[in-house]
């Protein structure tokens, strides 16, 4: 962690020189990245400081308009926090119930063969309530993209204890941290999903740092490009922040996610083209 | 600590920063710091200091969009363009 | 095979199923159970020949999800299950009707115990959706194509309560599509997602609680009402009933679904005996056609409320006449032992004994009908 | 009220015996005729072995019966085990038809003229040996002139799925051998009983 944080200590009398912010440079520039993700109607949104998800969501949507799917996209929405995120979305999309998007993207896909459909779930939502309708939906090898944001707990209902959470982790409802005896073990998801026939390509990323967002987009881009090429059931799991689920500040929250969740569910890519990784 | 003359800045969207820190770590060449700054919110503002690279790490983990980012086309533009602030 | 005209021997499955893709459905979805499960058969073999899926869901709430997706896009849509099945997807029901998606459910039940269910919903919130309960394998055909209507009409989902016998009599039917677009024009699907709205600003959200694009804030109140606003002039406009022998009833027979077809071969009997009884036959169970079975009954000594159940529907009679009309209930609990709903009240010469016994004041049994 | 003749015939028999199949040849021969038909199938919880029914309705009008009728006009018994609740609802003028080969001591009592024919040994001898439901159905054909032996051949055709086309000419023999044991109609079901 940076020791810059000390944010009081910083100021006025401080010799290195600080520069302005607030409007673009005058000089010869080039813009290389703006405020808002591509495909969204505001920039604003109400989920917590730190919080992962909205990176996620940035690079979904960057990836859809990048591979020119903006105006043939349908996103199917489960409930959690990122169920917020709907309205700042430009994409046409379906809310589902929790658990049950990738049955929803499943009829819709049937109807509109030619759009891209993926589901965008939390980990209560997809690996808890939802878990038999993942596993079939891509036991089926629906040509759709199934999208996981996990942060190992129900955040939106405070922080409990969800089938990702890792042993050990702290939850309200696992106060002591997550216990085998008690609490069962965690779910691999994806670990899961890349073993059934019906998938084509299964990864998994992390946003705790700007590489990890940057391999979380390629993960992306070659999930809706399997899509798009008939190939059957994708998936990609994000690990995302949730400081607040996790009762941490916000800025040891990158550290938590690679040390804690990612060290179980690990990141890289489980299945790519119908083959398992390394398999 | 020198620092490189600035190839790079970036615009900061105060009115939506939450003040999460999560910039601050993610900056390669560490010119993003906290500032004792508040917004409307009451949310701590981060600060670019010279030596950006206009990389856009800042922009990729920033939850709450607030990072606009420049490549210069001459190094050190930044410096003519704001002075001290 | 695409849809016949010509006159079939078909079973109730076989004939919703045509009449279905006769009206334009393209995806159905569903699990197997009796009595069900021939329709899903029919939707299986067919569907495919139509450009149209039917998938063979892991459950009923996947099933309905499915029909959510497919609905939502645009595209006509069914599932369906028994009774059970429908308490699974009473969570999907709820949301559905809220966000006024239109889907064609079927209920193909073990009898008449789901008449709480089918009207008043299972699911959380306030919502009813339309339920029609057909008595005959020809009015199946019809309903059936009818419903698929009135869910686009209205853009809410319209349940189709059946049963056994339903399902399996056969008669001889023809599917021929009924137009009822031309007196009653359908608006257009201008709510479904396509994905053609992408990155326009004016993108899509179907959703059950009021969320809009590029606005932070929900408004499920103002939302909600106008469901319900919705819910009361489809209430107002969408009363289906059949009243026969009512002009000089003493007693009125009140029964639905294929029960009323017990009803009227016993009326027929009583009336042969002299007896003046009459059948209301609530073909909309909601919405409850209240007025009109106050009009049918205006001149009876007595209602006799026939339903193969512990007493539901008897609440709507009870609700609509108010008291103006002594109503005894003739019907009850009744089943065979695999649980289908063929029971012995499916006897018209039992009916004709207790409609007697109703219609002379004497005291109707109560109790399980074996 | 309706001047429609309306006949029901119920079977009855044990699984197995093709009591579904010979029951919807008959509500497909009539289909055929342009009647108004109706028919249900019920069976115990064994596919195979316990009792199986159907209920066959054919009217020359719109159709007043329920899918299950408490009074009939005709019975046919495939085998007599599980007659006795059928037998009470038969009404006079009405015929019986009954496998005597199957008889096991009497049949319960019951309304309406007996059939007794030879139907095992029939359809053996037609080289149709599982195939006496059909046996009783071209007699109870023959009999009472409810729907002609073409329209039943017809039937017998289309009832028949694809993987069992073979059985299509024994079927057929086993129709044509039990109309030809009748001598004619004795029962005409288009002709209304005097009230």
């Amino acid at each position: 962690m940076s020791g810059d944080r000390d944010a009081e200590g910083v100021g006025a009398g401080d010799p290195l020189r600080v520069v302005p912010t607030d409007a673009p440079p005058s000089g010869a520039c080039r813009r290389k990245g703006s405020f808002t993700p591509s495909l969204t109607l505001m920039g604003e949104h109400d989920l917590c400081p730190g919080c992962g998800e909205p990176l996620a969501l940035r690079q979904i949507l960057d990836s859809i308009e990048a591979l020119g799917q903006a105006q043939r996209a349908i996103g199917v929405v489960g409930i959690g926090c990122y169920t917020a995120l709907t309205s700042l979305m430009d994409v046409d999309l379906i809310q589902a119930l929790h658990g049950r998007a990738p049955s929803v993207a499943t009829g819709a896909k049937r109807m509109r063969p030619e759009c891209l459909l993926f589901t965008l779930q939390g980990d209560g939502d997809m690996v808890n309530e939802g878990l038999q309708e993942v596993i079939h939906t891509a036991a089926r090898g629906e040509n759709v993209t199934c999208i996981l944001l996990n942060n190992g707990v129900f955040g939106e209902t405070g922080g409990h204890m969800t089938a990702t959470t890792v042993l050990g982790q702290r939850t309200k409802n696992s106060i002591e941290g997550r216990d085998a005896r008690l609490h069962g073990h965690p779910i691999l998801i994806g670990d899961l999903l890349a073993r059934l026939d019906g998938t084509a390509y299964v990864a998994r990323a992390s946003v705790h740092d700007a590489a990890g967002v940057a391999r979380t987009r390629r993960f992306l881009d070659r999930a809706f490009t399997s899509q798009l090429k008939g190939q059957g059931f994708s998936f990609v799991e994000i690990l995302t922040m949730c400081p607040t689920g996790w009762f941490i500040p916000t800025a040891e929250g990158p550290g938590y996610l690679d040390r804690e969740l990612g060290a179980v569910h690990e990141v890289g890519e489980l299945k790519k083209d119908g083959v398992l990784v390394g398999g | 600590m020198s620092r490189a003359p600035s190839r790079g800045t970036v615009v900061i969207d105060a009115a939506r920063c939450k003040g999460c820190e999560l910039c601050i770590p993610a900056c390669p060449p560490r010119v993003l710091r906290m500032s004792a700054r508040r917004n409307a919110s009451g949310y701590l503002l981060p600060e670019l200091l010279e030596g950006c690279t206009g990389c856009g790490a800042c922009l990729l983990v920033c939850p709450d969009f607030c990072f606009e980012v420049y490549q210069l086309d001459a190094p050190d533009a930044a410096k003519t363009t704001g002075g001290i602030a | 095979m695409t849809a016949s005209t010509e006159r079939r021997l078909m079973e109730g499955s076989e004939a919703i199923a045509e009449a279905a893709i006769a009206a334009g459905c393209r995806f159905f979805s569903g699990y197997p159970m009796t009595p069900f499960t021939e329709l899903l058969e029919h939707f299986a073999r067919r569907l495919p020949d139509e450009g149209g899926a039917c998938i063979n869901a892991e459950s009923e709430l996947e099933a309905i999800g499915q029909a959510w997706g497919a609905a939502a896009t645009g595209a006509r849509a069914a599932t369906g299950s028994t009774g059970q099945g429908l308490s699974l997807m009473q969570e999907s029901m709820s949301e559905i009707t809220r966000a006024e998606i239109p889907i064609v459910v079927f209920n193909m039940a073990r009898g008449q115990g789901d008449y709480y269910q089918a009207t008043r919903g299972g699911g959380h919130g306030d919502y009813r959706h339309i339920v029609l309960a057909p008595e005959s394998v020809g009015e199946a055909v019809r309903i059936t194509q009818e419903a698929f209507h009135l869910a686009d009409r209205w853009r809410h989902p319209v349940l189709i309560y059946g049963d056994y016998l339903i399902a399996h009599t056969a008669e001889a039917v023809s599917i021929e599509p009924i137009d009822f677009a031309t007196k009653d024009p359908l608006p257009p699907k201008d709510w479904a997602v396509d994905g053609r709205l992408g990155g326009t600003g004016r993108s899509r959200n179907v959703n059950p609680i009021g969320m809009e694009k590029g606005s932070k804030g929900i408004d499920p109140n103002r939302f909600w009402q106008a469901l319900s606003d919705k819910e009361d002039r489809i209430a107002a406009a969408e009363q289906r009933w059949e009243a026969i022998g009512t002009e000089d009833a003493e007693l009125l027979i009140v029964a639905f679904g294929t029960l009323a077809r017990f009803a009227r071969a016993a009326i027929r009997d009583l009336r042969a005996e002299g007896l003046r009884v009459g059948l209301f036959r609530p073909i909309s169970l909601w919405p409850f056609p209240s007025e009109a079975l106050v009009r049918a009954a205006a001149g009876c000594r007595r209602v006799a409320c026939l339903e193969q159940n512990a007493g539901q529907m008897i609440d709507d009679v009870r609700l609509a006449l108010l008291g103006s009309v002594p109503v005894v209930p003739i019907g009850g609990i009744s089943t065979d032992p695999a649980g289908f709903g063929i029971g012995a009240l499916l006897d018209a010469e039992r009916i004709a004994g207790r409609a007697r016994d109703a219609y002379h004041g004497r005291e109707v049994p109560r109790g399980v009908v074996a | 009220m309706s001047t429609a003749i309306e006949r029901e015939i119920l079977w009855t028999g044990i699984g197995g015996q093709g009591v579904q199949l010979a029951a919807k040849v008959l509500a497909l021969a009539a289909t055929r005729e342009g009647r108004e038909v109706m028919s249900l199938g019920t069976y115990g919880g064994t596919m195979r072995g316990g009792n199986t029914d159907a209920t066959v309705v054919v009217a020359d009008g719109p159709i007043q019966s329920a899918p299950m009728v408490s009074r009939a006009w005709a019975a046919i018994v495939v085998h007599p085990r599980f007659f006795e609740p059928v037998a009470p609802k038969l009404r006079a003028g009405g015929i019986v038809v009954v496998d005597e080969d199957l008889l096991e001591g009497t049949l319960p009592a019951c309304a309406g003229a007996r059939l007794p024919l030879a139907a095992t040994r029939i359809a053996r001898e037609a080289e149709a040996p599982k195939a006496a439901a059909l046996v009783l159905l071209g007699a109870f054909a023959q009999a009472t002139g409810l729907v002609g032996l073409d329209a039943l051949e017809a039937g017998l055709e289309e009832s028949l799925p694809s993987y069992r086309r073979q059985t299509l000419e024994s079927n057929r023999r086993a129709l044509q051998a039990g109309a030809a044991a009748v001598p004619g109609v004795s029962h005409p079901a288009w002709r209304k009983e005097a009230a």
